[in-house]
């Protein structure tokens, strides 16, 4: 069985998102998560690296680089940019408005991510911005 | 993504298929804009081949839905997947848009 | 100096928030929190444990456990309890209407112990419910 | 928590000192409706001696807001602390709340 790289440094580009994709499924099959939990990780990670496309370097093109591995029957993300300091857990306003002519078009990103994970984490370290998230084998609470 | 367009009687239907995340958006929002740009007033996304989407395939309907709706026109979903189903659940779009169970259901709606 | 214990043990009742302060407070000074991040962290486990108090055990009355220890310049808080299997992280709807009428009183506790927090997982293990709530000493994210 | 009531002219203003919790919350609840059960229109509760809230005050906020609405009354809030106005902030409450800076600006404002 080929070997799956423990981490991926990619230019922060949209382009790359299929690289990010395969590496998170890779990882999917290697833990055994049932294909809802992969949609949800492939779903928050797709929203954290699209978001660093997107706000983290504006001046540049930065780099990501993408962190896996094991504990026990979880799948645990890193992700690391360069880019401006973002703590997307806090200052989340939530004003989905529920008429159309209101509602933004945007803003989706940040909240789903949070909403389809079981554990999310942020730190900056020196001049990193570091998000972990964490998602279990199977959704079902009872396995 | 594949897309693709059939016209029945003044409904527009797109087919969707693949993963309508931020990498094929573009295309389909280019495909959508398109459509209404020429006149398309009544459009239905068939979404039984999407098994996967994210905030971006989110924002490109809800771009679409109100350009529509400033020209009086009306864009409606049909045939969500269970994991579809969902992420409209979670971001609280089940309220804004009409979602329909099969195809049919989704022309007759018009 | 008193030593403090590293798990309190309750009966789920509001009575009891104030021992929970109370094992947070010593914990966030023992690790040296910023004042912010104490309230911070006392919000979160303020809004967790009452909701297990509230909703957790609708037939009687349960326990729950507080542990407590230090990963570097983090606070790691756990809360278990064997309550009814309730994930805070999944599907949380936001519908904060902005105009009085239409927004309701609650459904605010889980979002700000979401927003609060540096970190936060959600665990259900055999029959019981773990969340973790992770908060960094100081919030400032140059720190 | 301490509670301190004060009328000038039509207005009631009650001064919380301490946490505005879930323990607290109760207590503060019946001060307030009992007031509002009393006739009191104009509310204006003073926060400047409270460092923290969580949900269970908000909660009790918005409960007195909505009762005062029906009722043609108005609460409003003077003196947030910069953390009680972050909480407020975060829960999206600065919109639905009149906010004053000092004590005289939010009697004034009635
Ligand atoms: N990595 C990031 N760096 C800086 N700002 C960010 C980052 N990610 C998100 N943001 C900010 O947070 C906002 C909300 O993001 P999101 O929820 O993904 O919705 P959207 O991208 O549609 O606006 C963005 O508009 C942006 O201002
Ligand atoms: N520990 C729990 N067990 C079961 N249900 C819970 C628990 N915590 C919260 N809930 C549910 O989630 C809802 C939202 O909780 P919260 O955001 O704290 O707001 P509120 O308590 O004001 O409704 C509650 O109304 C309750 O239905």
């Amino acid at each position: 069985m080929e070997k799956i790289p423990s981490s991926i440094t990619l230019k922060a580009s949209l382009e790359n998102l299929d690289k990010v994709n395969r590496f998170v499924h890779q990882w999917s099959k290697k833990v055994g998560l049932s294909s809802q939990s992969e949609k949800d990780i492939l779903l928050a990670v797709e929203e954290a690296y699209v978001n660093i496309t997107k706000y983290a370097y504006p001046e540049s093109t930065g780099r990501v680089t993408i962190y896996s591995r094991i504990d026990k029957d979880r799948l645990i993300i890193k992700i690391k940019d360069e880019g401006i300091p973002f703590n997307p857990l806090q200052f989340a306003k939530a004003e989905f408005n529920t008429s159309l002519k209101e509602r933004k078009v945007g803003g989706l990103g940040i909240f789903l991510m949070r909403n389809f994970v079981d554990g999310v984490e942020y730190e900056r370290k020196g001049k990193c911005n570091l998000l972990t998230l964490i998602k279990k084998k199977s959704r079902g609470i009872f396995n | 993504m594949q897309i693709n367009q059939k016209k029945e009687g003044e409904v527009y239907t797109f087919f969707l298929n693949g993963r309508f995340d931020a990498h094929s958006a573009g295309e389909v929002e280019e495909k959508l804009d398109l459509a209404v740009s020429q006149g398309a007033q009544k459009l239905l996304v068939d979404l039984s081949g999407v098994e996967y989407i994210s905030s971006a395939g989110l924002r490109v309907l809800l771009a679409i839905a109100k350009k529509l709706k400033e020209k009086e026109g009306q864009i409606k979903l049909c045939c969500l997947q269970p994991y579809v189903k969902e992420v409209f659940d979670v971001a609280g779009l089940t309220q804004i848009f009409k979602i329909y169970g099969t195809h049919q259901e989704g022309i007759d709606s018009f």
